[in-house]
């Protein structure tokens, strides 16, 4: 780690329209750097590790703020902050799976400026990757965490391809699970993408954790109303209850009919680079009472396929206990 | 514009890390430059001469398995490239297991060709001696089975494809594979020398490759593609551009 | 005994300031004409120096300058340089600083030096280094070699780097838990006959045991201002302790201590990495006489990290037997301890701590301090103690129940007593109260009320519940008292004891006031700057201040009250020992209206001067103490003296604590149901104090017991987990929402208010009842390791045999 | 930072050999260094003009840095060159308000409300002590929400209202009751993270008067202490809330 940490010179904008910023981040693509809270932004340049010449301040821009009642659900503006997610009656009466989540992230104070479009698009919190090394996510040549003696305790259980960091987002696994939807701008226009597909594994890009390419702007996340007020479960295991990312987190979203099962969301965080869908679990779980008996059956499915590394072997029994909770629905 | 890109290792050393892939777009344009080139010129004034009929006796070029053994090392090499360079042109594919599978083919195939070129092929026909290079210059003189133009293809794909699987199969054990864990890199300058010429090699490939597709379409050439397809060329197309002495087809 | 002020509550002055924002720390201050400096820090973990082309940095407008390791004394290893030049030793550590007119020139400069290094063999685990064939830490060897005596966990002088080797099958045995055969251990001793004891023992339990170190991490880096005037160097620095430092930190700069202003009245935390004054603090004075500007050398978390000292780690081997009765009969524990680079590792003090915890009545301890390439080790709370009541706790736990003891019962029949002995010298105690310690938290957590309770709880949920031990040694004596009587009445009362946050710099004076019988209203406590006149004060690690200083302020007193004796014997007649004080006042016994008032005999010292007004002092005095008389001479009534107390044995800090604990056996994660602690350190004297003090040392302990650790890559010797985030320093939300903590209070004898201090041994105590309580939720599992985090309490329920098995330090 | 790759015996044979050749070689420099000035006057070049066309002076009124363009164009000059930046070529003359007064202040785009407030208003009870929002020692409020203010922009919050621990007294100098609270209750050892602390303490008095200790403790977990003073910063809050006499 380089001895800075003083902020760099570094040019600033702040449009308060999202024309004007779609503008601004087309024209200065890599040269910009898109700030919301700007909560993972001021670490990679004070290290240096992250090299932008001008920041485009988006909270100026009041359409991205707000969380409005739509057809089909609700939109929530990406500019919205965590905090206000955890507070806002829609969101905490209908899809609580998110406002937990969001409650989850970070400490209080990131909450209150961090936003929602800054959680799902941050960067991987891999501590290699973080120090500024030039490995494979950096555009290197190499990952340090893959190795025999990498320390990859907080690193992936799936879908690894060269890199091994896992998504960070709390938020994120519960967007996939809500099937949520991205709104995303450029100057090219507005196009609309699947929160699953939202985030991109390192074996499709493994320089970027989200489809977010040069000039995207984030401006709203939907959630349709398919999955309004169903039985939901979150949780996340970090090692202090504050500040730190997931080891595991689990986000599920369950539809009840006549006592069993009729559909069901289940999404894994911190296991692989994007949120993981557990599809098994909710097809084998379809039909079936939401109890301990099925949660029992189940649970092992969540973990084929795993590939551990050196030290993350826990994952896979804290995901299938993980697991197993959200299947039955309670901790205890 | 770099032609190298460096990177600091992981104690701040400066090290290799790659060719630019800049030097794609440099190689690529040029190549198509190059070649537009060759087409207008030869449409607007290279010497217009009638091609002759494949019709008539058929002789034998290549054996089936050849034309196997090139369809398929075309084949990996198109892929490794359309691969290894969607990455870098920003296509969102699962890009490396096709790669470093297309890649063991290649290598597979190689192999096998050099193998079989050896010893039960006419390996000569392939060499190239002192006296081909009067060849070009001297439009009296034909060739055997191969052209000067084309041996000097095929040796240029020769070191270029075992240059690059050489330093794949390096690069490849160091990443997971079925077979296994990737090792710990001690040596990133190594690493990053491995994929310069990893690089340099896909440069050549892309180019001689875009050189070969385009004389394989030409017209006074297509009947060579034809013959890789079906494995003969017509008594004529043998007279206008080979000589019986030197090539005796079977 | 019924004190005014020892055992009661007080507002410590400097408080107000801490809420108001007015506490002004080392960088808060900005001087005219400041420039800043920052370092450039290794990349590599190992090597060399070549050369540093600066021109670059230099030529940049606003660049002042730089300042290398050629600008400094030669310092050889395992010294801690300030600056690196011949051994660089870990990554992160200082090889130049460069100066601008601000910090972000300065930083943009760093980027323009180019420093050639050259790379050697690195190692991060201590017993990488110990096999043979293995690559040393520096290039001479891999060991610590004590030439002189010098205090546990610190680097003083006469100190030399040696090379020790053993066979790969020693270190392969010692890996597998067992005793390497043969193996030589440079640090040894024993007493009692070992083998006999164990031979009359019952129950032996044979375990391996390791403890991670980890960074100090305090929240005020250790940022230096320094300037110089008029020949004079004025440092505004980071210090636990203050004057104690004068004379270290004047040799660091050259200069005579009396040109020497240190200003440090606030100190954002320094738990033993700020005992004395370290290297950094010779690149700011120097670096800043050396432009002649005021230069601030501001220090990021980072390089706090990578500078600011941590806790050694251990890799250990230990043998316990217990007789019939419960008695611990002997104790064999070898200790290979990881002293990161250039510092000293805490074996010794482990093996003390089990000396005195269990009294053993025969134990040999083996030990060895090897260097890493990783960041250099110093005092932190309790070194070697600490870890060790950390990782004992649940291994005596384990041989309790195989002897069918109960835990606490085990603890009482092995406690330290009055006739307690302690160490290799087996020495004796000031005094004990810790079996009255022991009933005290029994009483207070309802031990045998919990040791009923269900173990589960709920089909997910277990109950563990645990108890732990610390100890440190809690006092000395032979530093100065000063106070100053103003003919206004107000009493000064000096102290050159740092502020570490513990307010004790303030809680001793209260002896002063205590004997004087004056209004703590009517004192002025004068401590931070060394231009107020400051005593020779003991330095602070924790626990020694509170036994140590209160004697020193008790005999300034008492030679005040000689003192306004003498004059008002003077003034009214008779003899000296014919007057009283109370009031405020010095009276005549007899007759109280024959007196006068504290102001008016400091009137009075000042007309009649000699020793009672300073002009004359005590010979034995330090000379800081006797420039600081000097310079009040004339001004009041001065009360100096040394502290020529008497003391035998070793003043004790003792703590015991209990815990309970919910453990998830689905996450690994535990929330701690009950936290009771109680210290026993003689006489309370500041009861919110202690509290702070148990509680504090208790978030330190959950801290070492389960989140706090080094972790390197062995690849390449980065370190893992540099800032807070990844250094996981416990939250609000990972310690308990209430803590009970109380003291015996009980008075030594060797203190004239009964106190000996406390702030080591909270810590130890939590750590161990922590760790003993999670191994009672796990049906007495061992990890044999600090930390325990939730990956391998996960993957113990999960019986995946992943972890555990290789007892490494500095790794996950 | 460099190597000597002579020196550095570490260095493969083989790559050390290529390295140097190619780097050895002033040709290929020389065609780098060409080619990368050309990159930058390019860069140089488009910056310096609108970046928008569309984006009038007008339409940016509210929400843009006069400085932006200028700024970062001086930046890649600054870090081509190592000149310092000229003086006086960008707008950053900011207007906010902290403590309930109006403070004129130039401010860097890049710079910190910790830094401004620190180094340019003297208001030093915000620490550093990670300067990353990983303790919580810099923490002070914005429009009555506790943030980090090292971590964020002082051009971020110029339109909120900021409050820091010099601000909390009354008029008459009586202390906030929060502040009265911390000393009764011994809160601080330190003191490095205790302004912090109150400033969070604050916030959630603000939105929450009486609040459990559940939830203060919830409240005030963005604020680390090393010290490990937790029970007595809650025993404080309650204390201040009227919940502890």
């Amino acid at each position: 780690m380089s001895s800075h940490d003083v902020m760099p010179e570094i040019g600033l904008y702040q449009p308060v329209s999202v024309e004007d910023a779609v503008g601004l981040a087309g024209q200065l693509a890599e040269r910009g750097w898109l700030l919301g809270g700007g909560q993972d932004t001021y670490g990679w340049l004070k290290d240096r590790a992250k090299r932008p010449e001008v920041l485009v301040d988006l909270k100026g821009i009041e359409s991205m703020r707000g969380i409005t009642e739509t057809a089909d659900g609700i939109e929530i503006g990406a500019l919205v902050t965590l905090t206000e997610i955890t507070r806002d009656p829609l969101i905490t009466e209908r899809y609580a799976l998110l406002a937990q989540a969001a409650g989850r992230v970070a400490s209080p104070q990131i909450r209150n400026v961090g936003t929602l479009a800054g959680n799902v698009a941050q960067d991987a919190r891999c501590w290699y990757y973080r120090r500024g090394l030039n490995c494979y996510r950096a555009g290197g040549n190499l990952c340090y965490a893959d190795t025999p003696e990498g320390m990859n305790r907080e690193h992936a259980l799936f879908n690894t391809s060269r890199c091994v960091a896992v998504t960070p987002s709390d938020t994120g696994t519960a967007l996939v699970a809500l099937e949520a939807q991205m709104v995303i701008r450029n100057a090219s226009g507005e196009r609309v993408v699947d929160a699953e597909d939202f985030f991109v594994g390192p074996n499709l890009d493994i320089t970027h954790m989200t489809v977010l390419g040069a000039g995207d702007i984030l401006t709203a996340v939907r959630i349709p109303a398919k999955w309004a007020n169903a039985e939901f479960y979150f949780e996340k295991v970090a090692d202090r209850n504050v500040w730190d990312f997931a080891l595991v987190s689990i986000a599920a979203a369950m539809r009840m009919n006549n006592g069993v099962i009729e559909d069901a969301r289940l999404v894994a965080g911190a296991v692989q680079c994007t949120p993981r869908r557990l599809s098994s679990i909710e097809s084998a779980i379809r039909g079936k009472a939401r109890n301990q008996e099925t949660a029992d059956q189940v649970a092992s499915l969540a973990t084929e396929g795993a590939q551990p590394l050196n030290f993350n072997h826990f994952k896979m029994p804290l995901m299938e206990n993980l697991v197993n909770r959200a299947v039955r629905g309670h901790v205890v | 514009m770099e032609l190298i890109r460096y990177r600091n290792d992981v104690w701040g050393e400066e090290v290799i890390l790659g060719v630019s892939w800049d030097l794609l777009w440099v190689v690529s344009v040029t190549a198509f430059v190059l070649l537009a080139a060759h087409a207008i010129f030869m449409a607007a004034l290279a010497k217009k001469k009638a091609l002759p009929s494949s019709e008539g006796k058929r002789i034998n070029r290549h054996d089936a398995i050849d034309r196997a053994f090139h369809w398929i090392m075309a084949g990996s090499v198109l892929v490794l490239i359309a691969t290894g360079i969607a990455p870098i042109v920003g296509l969102r594919i699962s890009w490396l297991n096709i790669h470093w599978i297309a890649g063991l083919v290649l290598t597979f195939v190689c192999v096998f060709h050099i193998i079989r070129a050896m010893f039960w092929q006419d390996f000569k026909s392939m060499l190239i001696g002192p006296a081909d290079f009067k060849e070009p210059f001297d439009e009296t003189i034909k060739p055997g089975k191969y052209s000067f133009e084309q041996k000097g293809l095929h040796w240029a794909m020769t070191v270029l494809v075992i240059a690059v699987a050489a330093t794949g199969i390096i690069l490849f054990l160091n990443i997971n594979s079925p077979w296994w864990q990737r090792p710990s890199v001690t040596d990133e300058g190594s690493l990053g020398i491995y994929f310069l010429l990893h690089g340099i090699a896909t440069l050549g490939l892309v180019a001689f490759s875009a050189v070969h597709i385009y004389f394989a379409l030409r017209p006074e050439k297509r009947f060579y593609t034809r013959s890789m397809v079906t494995g003969w060329i017509s008594e004529a197309e043998m007279k206008e551009n080979h000589d019986a002495n030197k090539w005796k087809p079977e | 005994m019924t004190y005014m002020h020892i055992g009661k509550d007080f507002t410590p002055p400097d408080i107000e300031g801490k809420v108001t924002g007015a506490a002004r720390y080392a960088e808060d201050f900005r001087r005219d004409g400041l420039v800043f400096a920052r370092l450039l820090t290794s990349p590599i973990p190992a090597g060399r120096v070549v050369s540093i082309d600066a021109s670059e940095a230099l030529a940049m407008p606003g660049v002042l300058g730089i300042f290398t390791a050629d600008d400094l004394p030669e310092s050889k290893p395992p010294a801690n340089p300030a600056l690196a030049k011949e051994f660089i030793t870990y990554i992160g550590q200082p090889i130049l600083a460069v100066a601008a007119e601000s910090e972000e020139l300065a930083e943009a400069a760093i980027e323009r030096i180019v420093v050639e290094y050259e790379r050697r063999p690195f190692v991060v685990d201590p017993l990488d280094t110990l096999v043979e064939g293995g690559p040393d830490p520096y290039p001479m060897g891999n060991s610590l070699i004590r030439t002189g005596e010098a205090a546990a966990g610190t680097t003083a002088s006469g100190t030399g780097v040696g090379q020790i080797k053993w066979t790969s099958d020693q270190v392969a045995s010692f890996r597998a838990g067992r005793f390497p055969t043969g193996a030589s251990f440079p640090e040894e001793w024993m007493y009692g006959d070992v083998d006999a004891n164990f031979a009359q023992c019952s129950t032996i339990l044979e375990e391996p045991f390791v403890t991670i170190g980890y960074p100090h991490h305090s929240l005020e880096p250790r940022t230096g201002m320094a300037y110089w005037e008029n020949g004079k160097c004025y440092f505004h620095g980071s210090l636990q302790s203050h004057t104690v430092g004068h004379d270290a930190l004047s040799a660091m700069l050259e200069i005579d201590p009396a040109n020497l202003v240190f200003i440090n009245e606030n100190t954002g935390g320094g738990f033993g990495s700020k005992i004395f004054p370290y290297p950094t603090m010779a690149v700011t004075g120097r670096f800043a006489r050396k432009l002649n500007r005021p230069l601030q050398l501001r220090i990021t978390r980072p390089e706090e990290f990578y500078i600011g000292s941590a806790r050694s780690g251990m890799q250990g081997w230990i043998k316990i037997g217990l007789r019939d009765n419960g008695r611990v009969g002997a104790v064999d524990v070898a200790i290979v301890g990881d002293a990161g680079a250039g510092g000293g590792a805490s074996g010794g003090s482990a093996a003390e701590h089990i000396s005195i915890m269990y009294q053993p009545e025969a134990m040999r301890f083996r030990g060895m301090s090897l260097y890493t390439n990783t960041a250099p080790r110093g005092a932190q709370r309790g070194p070697g103690q600490n870890e060790m009541a950390a990782v004992l706790s649940p291994m005596m736990d384990k041989a309790a129940r195989q002897a069918g003891i109960d835990l606490v019962e085990f603890r009482r029949v092995n406690a330290p007593g009055m006739d307690a002995k302690v160490g290799s010298r087996q020495g004796v105690l000031s005094s004990s109260y810790y079996p009255q310690a022991i009933e005290q938290v029994a009483t207070l957590f309802g031990w045998e009320q919990k040791k009923t309770l269900p173990r589960q709880i709920s089909a997910t949920k277990v109950r563990g519940i645990g108890v732990g031990e610390g100890y440190h040694s809690a006092g000395a004596s032979g530093y100065d008292g000063l106070l100053r009587i103003a003919p206004d009445g107000k009493i000064y009362l000096h102290t050159g004891v740092g502020n570490l946050g513990t307010y004790s710099y303030a809680g001793v004076l209260r002896a002063a006031a205590e004997a004087l019988q004056c209004s703590w209203e009517n004192c002025v406590v004068v401590h931070g700057n060394s231009d107020l006149h400051l005593p020779h004060s003991t330095y602070q690690g924790g626990s020694n201040t509170i036994f140590t200083e209160t004697r020193s302020s008790h005999v300034a007193a008492l030679d005040a009250i000689r003192k306004l004796k003498t004059i008002a014997a003077a003034q009214f007649g008779g003899a000296v020992e014919d007057y009283s004080i109370g009031g405020e006042r010095v009276f005549l016994t007899s007759d109280s209206s024959k007196g006068m008032s504290y102001g008016e005999a400091a009137q009075k010292a000042i007309e009649l001067g000699g020793e009672l007004s300073g002009m004359t002092y005590p010979e034995d005095i330090h000379r800081t103490t006797q420039r600081s008389v000097q310079a009040m001479q004339g001004t009041g009534l001065i009360g100096v003296a040394k502290d020529t107390l008497p003391k035998s044995g070793t003043a004790p800090g003792f703590a015991i604590a209990m815990i309970e604990i919910e453990l998830d056996t689905e996450t690994g994660k535990f929330d701690i149901l009950d936290y009771s602690g109680v210290a026993e350190c003689g006489t309370v004297i500041h009861p919110m104090g202690l509290r702070q003090a148990m509680n504090g040392g208790g978030v330190w302990g959950f801290g070492m017991a389960a989140y706090e650790r080094h972790v390197y890559d062995p690849q390449n010797g980065l370190p893992a987990n540099v800032g807070l985030y990844q250094g996981k320093l416990p939250t609000y939300l990972d310690v308990p929402l209430h803590m009970k903590t109380a003291g015996t209070d009980m008075p030594d004898p060797q203190s004239p208010v009964g106190s000996r201090g406390i702030g080591e041994p909270a810590q130890g105590c939590a750590a161990a009842a922590l760790m003993s309580a999670i191994s009672d939720a796990l049906g007495g599992h061992l990890f044999n390791r600090t930390p325990v985090t939730p990956d391998m309490i996960v993957n113990h329920i999960a019986q995946n045999s992943f972890n555990t098995g290789d007892l490494k330090t500095n790794t996950f | 930072m460099g190597f000597s790759h002579a020196a550095s015996g570490f260095k493969g044979e083989f790559c050390g050999r290529v390295y140097s050749l190619i780097k050895g070689r002033s040709w290929i420099t020389l065609v780098v260094l060409i080619k990368c000035s050309s990159l930058y006057t390019t860069c140089l070049g488009r910056l310096s003009q609108p970046v928008n066309p569309k984006l009038t002076r007008r339409r940016f009124i509210k929400g843009v840095i006069a400085s932006g363009v200028a700024a970062a164009s001086t930046s890649l000059w600054y870090t081509a060159s190592g000149q310092s930046r000229p003086a006086g070529a960008v707008e950053r003359l900011l207007t906010i308000s902290v403590n309930g007064q109006t403070r004129r202040v130039d401010v860097a785009p890049q710079e910190t409300l910790a830094h401004t407030l620190r180094y340019k208003l003297g208001l030093t009870g915000a620490k550093l002590g990670c300067n990353r929002g990983e303790c919580g020692s810099c923490t002070v409020l914005a429009d009555d929400v506790n943030i980090y203010s090292c971590s964020t922009l002082t051009h971020e919050v110029k339109n909120k209202a900021i409050l820091t621990v010099e601000g909390l007294r009354a008029a008459d100098g009586t202390l906030h009751p929060i502040q009265a609270a911390f000393i009764q209750e011994l809160s601080p050892q330190c003191g490095f993270c205790t302004s912090g602390q109150i400033m969070s303490a604050v916030a959630l008095l603000k939105s929450n008067p009486r609040p459990t200790r559940e939830e203060a403790r919830n409240a005030l977990s963005g604020n680390l202490c090393r010290c490990g003073a937790y029970d007595h910063y809650l025993n404080g809050v309650m204390r201040a809330s009227g919940q502890l006499s």
